[in-house]
């Protein structure tokens, strides 16, 4: 059943009246000219209403809690309800972030030990916990090579290398901190193009990103090569750690040699995506980088736990949020790494590659194809749908959603953009063999019904709230509020003020 | 092994269907020396229950205190339906609505929070959010010199009460980009309309205002942003987004009205958490909608002709356009935005409006029982929310002594604004409550060694 | 999609080890005879698996958070989701039942203030919180009233009177109880026929059990005259509360002459229903019966609250339950008590009324026939599709079922028994104008859906997860576990070890 | 008016529509004598806020311990995931399943806690629940009476060491329809044998057996069964769920097995919640499923033959039967349900039977502790999980420095249980570390004056 926007559901004048005050103190004091005219049109909507309408939106969703949720590049993990509530306690939840440090020992202590287990992770020496996402770790990560060449008087180092393959968080972020982006090919097999790499790296190379396992989800195998040659041309390392998933205490970022890594917290330690976040973009840096890492750092003195500052960290790039970063998601990954131990991370990427590796086998034998037929899946892998969208017209796309019908998230589609047509399938540590096979299974029946009937898969999805959306329209004929529909202008992209 | 299905006899099965012997043999294309055997710096698995217990010990050491402190976080009554509801498992555990038809509950959401935040600040468009209010600040500095016509300028005027905490991580963002900001002077608490006078025949590419000011203060919004447009600045205004459901919104400013709104969410029903998660909001004209960085959901029909939502304006962002987007942002903060979402709904137009003001009366009511101890003044008037005083002595000190007796004082202005003397800005929201202003002002008397009638 | 029985889904060895003890400790001293020799048949499941199946299965349930449900009797109101949290603070939820009354002063305090609220609500002298639902507080009442007749040497009153449109729980609580029932009508106005009850009182007479009011959606206007029947014989009154939403601080059960009352605090005072409980049933009582009184109940004693027991109340009935009845319920009910304070549960009564009477009207004016078609509505009412049974074969049965595919809970069918073909419909007074004419209109298109093909209403409903269930299948080839599908025996109702 | 979405113009129209004035008209049934007009003992509403602030308050005024003490309701861990979902709104605010199509969730959940519950106690059926576990022991003496061939007598023999609040709220429950308890002599902290004998001849319906009993003891529990199954008893098993994942379920005593077995549901996932709401569980052989109280859930196929779970057996309940109903419960305690299947899902059968044997060995390993102070012995043995300790001196005052020193040392036995002497009952269940027990020690012996190591 499609549920009205809260705006249609309410009537003038109506309120949950527990949830505000029940007078409104005086503002005789404030300037005429500055009070707001017409209310703003937020809903007017009784408690009850409110509580039934987001129940039900919520069940339009498809998320981990509900299905199978396998999207590459993502690790949609189990994200365990224990993290949510725990970092939920009051003693947490209601502390004003500018509170004196010695009523948040606590707290501190949790961000402290945190830090110490990032650093064991990944074998850096520093680590700040402020980057909100993967991408804002991306940013302090660059900044950080930036940063460091600035100080050795190097400032003329100003590109960054990127791989195809790579994620666009990675060309875009290089941006942000005003570098040019070099990008180089993906070799036939999988790893980077290392004499494309030679050819590129010069005195202008501020550094490289790159994930390993790469976004192609094949370890990228010639690693100390790459670091060499990199190092060698006097630029830096940074990994993208957003597949850490994948060697989780099998490899250390800092012995390939890379310098600077982020960690997105959701995805290999499982604090939740919440419908695109927030996530935790946390930086660790070896020896040399430290004095440019983002503040706050959490430090100890005399069994005491303090914040870190400017005056302690001069050479550092700055603040990067208005107070400490996602607070809540670091403590949901601590929750959650506390959980697993040492052992436990070992068995994460243990589980999460042997689930790749056995759903890409699974596939191939049905007839699919791998774009890497030859390599170990990493903690995901692609199949490439390129011959039989040649041949019946049906998509990644059309895949993807006749998945939907069949109770199964899609792949990430269409990402790498190297590989055509492919799927990136990430199933992740915590699903059981029983769904890989239903989901192999399910991709089978489409397949099946591809070479039969073409045009019936193209129909999906038949069994979601919606069926197939038009895109081209959402973004030609904007529709962004509610305030553009009720206006009564021809045009909805217009102004409604 | 928390969280992992397999049976031995299941991995045994996976194992012998890829061919390999064991699990240690699906790493074997990482060079051996690169392998690592364990992980000596982290200690061994704890149980649920164990965990639990660790955890309740450590927030139970993070003491309670009465808080009159504000500077950018705010203690609001956040209804219990809030986070029940967000943190359902479908919204929870979903990511971003890449699969439109299984997503509609987020989509339709942040629709919902699109049109709320476009509501609120007077402007057309409003994207799904960024990461918090610093960096929305900074998004929008980037995103005006991105929009101003020709580009003439990287340079973006900031009054000189702007939060200092928003204007570091301004710079830290900006610097790559080499986009600067230029303090515009001010005293008593705002800018001085005279002081524009030095700056004509600069060039800027915008004017970015505060709504209150760091101090609770209100800069001549309409005068200054007439000036910036005359001039062809855009105008960001940067506010706190409880505040406008009692003052004129960002949109209304002047005689054309702000370009760009920013701000921090998390007064709109976002725990003070320690200092996060939050969300930034940010929202435009229309006509910048293509520089906007972010998501951005847009109602559509599916093949059935029926109402739907997806994500829309994709070229706009890094999956697309990679090294030309409008920012690097990916994941940004879709939980917070569904609270917030959950908490507009449930206050209404009519509820947010009394929670500002009784936030403001309750400052007010503050103001006038500190004042009243006598060699305290309040030099910034009007304002809204948040205020400043003056102490007759050092104000660290005094904190630790209120800090001590569980008070939140207020923040420390004499960092960041030497010229306030002893300023201290304080804040008391619409859940204070009478008897704690009282208890404030008694507690603060004993500090100050002042006498009081009990 | 159809989601299947957990224990299905599990392994042998599959675990959610963040769960359990690491290792489990020795059991060496335990006599070998007692030890259990193969593990109970509980299901071999991951955490994640267990999470998604009870997340789906919630989605299959309609509720007040996701549907109008107008269940006559039983209040399907807004539960405040500020009672459940509340109620959930650690500091009453890890509390051990045994603490001592020195560290359980705040909860003490919370169950003293609502039975002094709940005098105030029904008028009455005295209060016991402990009985977990509304039929155990009628057991409660019918208990008080016989030991009331024993302890004054009365005890041959055993006859306890019910009007024949009682709920079920009525009767069988007198049965409990030891009592005989005596079944009185109702009038052709709704009201109990009072010269039939006068006929039955007499010196066998313990007492009368009366909802007002009843579960006809009437107030007995005679009520004070069958107070006076009932009290002359020597017979005391019983006030089930199930109705009270009706009246809420519009009469005082005490005025109307009633000795003993319950209230189902999950009714009118809006604590959650579960999926059928736990409820509360605390019972009030006027002073002669307030010696007999269950206990525990809280007393205070210079600014401290006690527990007073069997020592205090030497003539109690008891205990009713192992320790304090259903503390958690009664926390949310304070909540919700304090939340509407005396004027908002005087609008509770009133609009709930309203939405009765208001739903009563549009359904009248469109041709539906009301039970008592010249009477208010309190805060329901009973239609009647006796006529339309007869015409097009379409029973009440048929409509509740094709009112779930218009994404409505039905109303209560076939209660009270008196009425044929009866839905008993109770808005509440949570619910929005729009909602009430929403379900008017949905009953309207079944009802002209009905005259137009019969047959299509009978297939309803089409919708839900499963359609119309065999339950006479059910009650014949019992299928009550797990365990007896799994069982090769032919009869699935045999035992399967 | 909380709650209440009517505006006043809807308000005006709806009155209208129904042709009244006012509200007030509404009530005019109700005899004007009989009216009131205000709540003069109810205070006025608070905001949503204000109940908070309150709540949180009191809740802080309840002062945690370190928790010794079972006595009928245990600390255990309960998984966070349990009271997430449990408490998700389409669990939480539906009622009983009457229209079984929309409402499948609950159905299918009840269907697999039967399926558990006749697991764990070897059953053949389950109801879906009573009130508490007292209330279900009292349901099952009922239920036997009725059962018993022929019903000769009224009489249910109980051993010495049932819970004494059972018993009395067993007797309140009894006493109308004349059943009454008999006890079966004890010493040493269980039945003896020999009693029995004195016994011969006497008509009764049933045995009811703790397991284990209020002690932490065992009955001799086979040779009981067949001892009453001998002279045609109904035998009632009366256990702690979490202890029979490691004993032998009461389908298995004796050559015949028990008949009916019931008890408190609380440690499987249920908070102390002072006192409640737990829930009572009730399982008994297929052929006396028809003198169950209760909710039954059953299987069965919809009108395309998919399969599908509805209530059934309903003629056995007050709304069908009436005055003749197995028993006049109703609304019984679903949430409680809801919150057990999960969590006996989390646990499975290995998980919960190391939370057994984890509590026995920390209940061992207390004892140990204790008794090592010297003068205090544990009388009763084998026991399960709970043990009686005999101080050498009064009980009460001890407990009392006990909980000032913030530890509930027991439960004190010697109001109910004279003949053990200074008899204190001590639990330690999985959740108790070996810190926890040594604070015990280390602290009794304060009390106590013993010297220990520290
Ligand atoms: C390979 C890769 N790098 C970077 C990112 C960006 O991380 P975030 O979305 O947390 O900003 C992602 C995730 O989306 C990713 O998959
Ligand atoms: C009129 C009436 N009386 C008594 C009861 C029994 O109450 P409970 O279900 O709480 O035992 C009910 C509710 O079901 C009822 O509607």
């Amino acid at each position: 059943m499609r549920e009205p926007l809260i705006f249609d559901q309410g009537r003038p004048g109506r309120r949950a009246p527990s949830q505000a005050p029940g007078i409104a103190g005086p503002t005789d004091d404030l300037p005429a000219g500055l009070l707001r005219r017409a209310p703003p049109p937020l809903p007017e909507v009784s408690e009850l209403q409110v509580v039934r309408h987001f129940t039900r939106l919520s069940q339009l969703n498809f998320s981990i809690d509900t299905h199978f949720y396998p999207l590459g590049s993502c690790t949609m993990k189990y994200n365990p309800r224990a993290s949510n509530k725990l970092a939920m306690l009051p003693g947490f939840l209601d502390r004003h972030p500018l509170e004196p440090e010695g009523h948040a020992q606590g707290y501190l202590e949790c961000l402290f030990d945190l830090q110490e287990m990032l650093k064991a992770v990944t074998g850096m020496s520093g680590v700040s916990l402020t980057p909100m996402a993967g991408a804002q770790g991306e940013f302090a990560g660059v900044a950080m090579i930036r940063a460091y060449h600035v100080a050795r008087g190097d400032a003329g180092r100003t590109q960054i290398i990127v791989p195809d393959a790579a994620h666009g968080t990675n060309p875009a972020t290089a941006t942000m901190c005003g570098c040019d982006v070099v990008e180089i090919p993906t070799g036939p097999d999988g790893d980077v193009d290392v004499d494309a790499l030679r050819k590129v790296v010069g005195p202008q190379t501020a550094g490289i990103m790159l994930t390993n396992p790469s976004t192609l989800g094949a370890f990228e195998r010639r690693i100390a090569e790459i670091a060499d040659v990199v190092h060698g041309a006097g630029g830096l390392l940074y990994y993208d750690g957003a597949n850490l998933n994948a060697i989780l205490g099998r490899a250390l970022p800092a012995a390939m040699g890379f310098d600077v890594v982020h960690i997105n917290l959701h995805k290999t330690f499982s604090t939740p995506h919440g419908g695109g976040g927030p996530g935790a973009g946390i930086v660790a840096v070896t020896e040399r980088l430290e004095p440019f890492l983002p503040i706050p750092i959490v430090g100890r003195r005399d069994g005491q736990y303090r914040w870190l500052a400017e005056s302690d960290r001069p050479q550092s790039i700055g603040r990067l949020s208005g107070f400490m970063g996602n607070a809540g998601i670091l403590l949901r990954a601590y929750v959650y790494m506390r959980l697993l131990g040492a052992e436990g991370m070992r068995r994460v990427s243990g589980f999460a590659t042997l689930n790749a590796n056995y759903l890409m086998k699974r596939l191939a034998a049905a007839g699919f194809t791998p774009a890497f037929p030859q390599r170990r899946a990493s903690h995901e892998f692609i199949i490439t749908l390129k011959d039989i969208a040649r041949d019946t017209g049906v998509t990644a796309m059309d895949f993807a959603k006749a998945l939907l019908d069949k109770g199964f998230h899609a792949p990430t589609t269409y990402f790498p953009l190297l590989v055509p047509e492919c799927l990136l399938i990430e199933p992740t540590e915590s699903e059981a063999r029983q769904d890989l096979d239903a989901f192999a299974q399910a991709l089978i029946d489409i397949r099946d019904l591809a070479l039969r009937d073409a045009a019936e898969v193209k129909r999906a999805p038949l069994t979601t709230p919606v069926r197939r959306l038009d895109d081209v329209r959402a973004a030609k004929q904007l529709d962004l509020t509610w305030q553009s529909r009720a206006s009564d202008r021809p045009n909805p992209t217009a102004s409604p003020n | 092994m928390p969280f992992i299905p397999h049976t031995p006899d299941e991995t045994s099965a996976m194992l012998g269907a890829i061919g390999v012997r064991s699990i240690e043999d699906l790493f074997d294309e990482i060079p051996a020396k690169l392998r690592v055997d364990g992980l000596p710096g982290v200690p061994a698995g704890l149980s649920e229950a164990a965990i639990t217990r660790l955890m309740r010990e450590r927030a139970a050491r993070n003491m309670p205190s009465l808080c009159f402190l504000g500077a950018g976080a705010y203690e609001h009554h956040i209804p219990a339906a809030v986070w029940e509801i967000a943190t359902r498992g479908e919204f929870y555990s979903a990511y971003t609505p890449y699969q439109a038809e299984a997503s509609q509950g987020t989509l339709q959401l942040i629709y919902e929070y699109q049109s709320m935040l476009a509501g609120l600040t007077g402007l057309d468009v409003s994207n799904a959010s960024l990461y918090d209010g610093a960096t929305a600040f900074a998004e929008a500095c980037l995103m005006a010199v991105r929009s101003a016509r020709g580009a003439r300028s990287r340079r973006v005027l900031v009054p000189r009460y702007v939060n200092p905490v928003w204007r570091k991580v301004a710079r830290a963002l900006l610097a790559g980009q080499n986009v600067e900001l230029v303090e515009l002077a001010a005293s008593a608490g705002r800018t001085e309309l005279a002081a524009l006078a030095a700056l004509e025949g600069q060039d800027f590419a915008a004017l970015a205002i505060p709504y209150p000011n760091f101090l609770g203060g209100f800069e001549p919004v309409d005068e200054l942003t007439d000036w910036a447009h005359a001039r062809g600045m855009l105008v960001i205004a940067a506010c706190n987004p409880t505040a406008l459901a009692l003052l004129k919104p960002p949109g209304e400013w002047g005689a054309k009205g702000a370009d760009i709104a920013c701000g921090e969410g998390q007064p709109l029903g976002i725990p003070l958490g320690s200092g996060g998660p939050y969300f930034g909001f940010l929202a435009c004209r229309q006509a910048l909608v293509r520089q906007m960085p972010g998501r951005i959901v847009g109602g559509t029909v599916d093949v059935e002709g029926r109402p739907g939502f997806t994500l829309t304006l994709q070229a706009r962002e890094q999956h697309i356009r990679r090294s030309k987007a409008t920012s690097n942002i990916c994941t940004n903060q879709g939980l917070m935005v569904t609270a917030a979402t959950i908490y507009l709904s449930l206050l209404g137009s009519e509820g947010l409006r009394r929670v500002a003001a009784q936030c403001h009366a309750n400052t007010r009511a503050l103001v006038a029982a500190l004042t009243g101890l006598g060699g305290i003044s309040a030099p910034v008037t009007p304002y809204f929310h948040e205020a400043v005083l003056t102490l007759p002595r050092p104000v660290a000190p005094v904190l630790d002594q209120l800090a001590a007796a569980g008070i939140l004082g207020g923040f420390d202005l004499s960092a960041d604004f030497p010229e306030l003397g002893h300023g201290l800005l304080v804040c008391a929201t619409e859940v204070r409550t009478a008897e704690d202003i009282d208890t404030y002002r008694r507690v603060l008397a004993g500090v100050l060694g002042v006498a009081v009638a009990a």
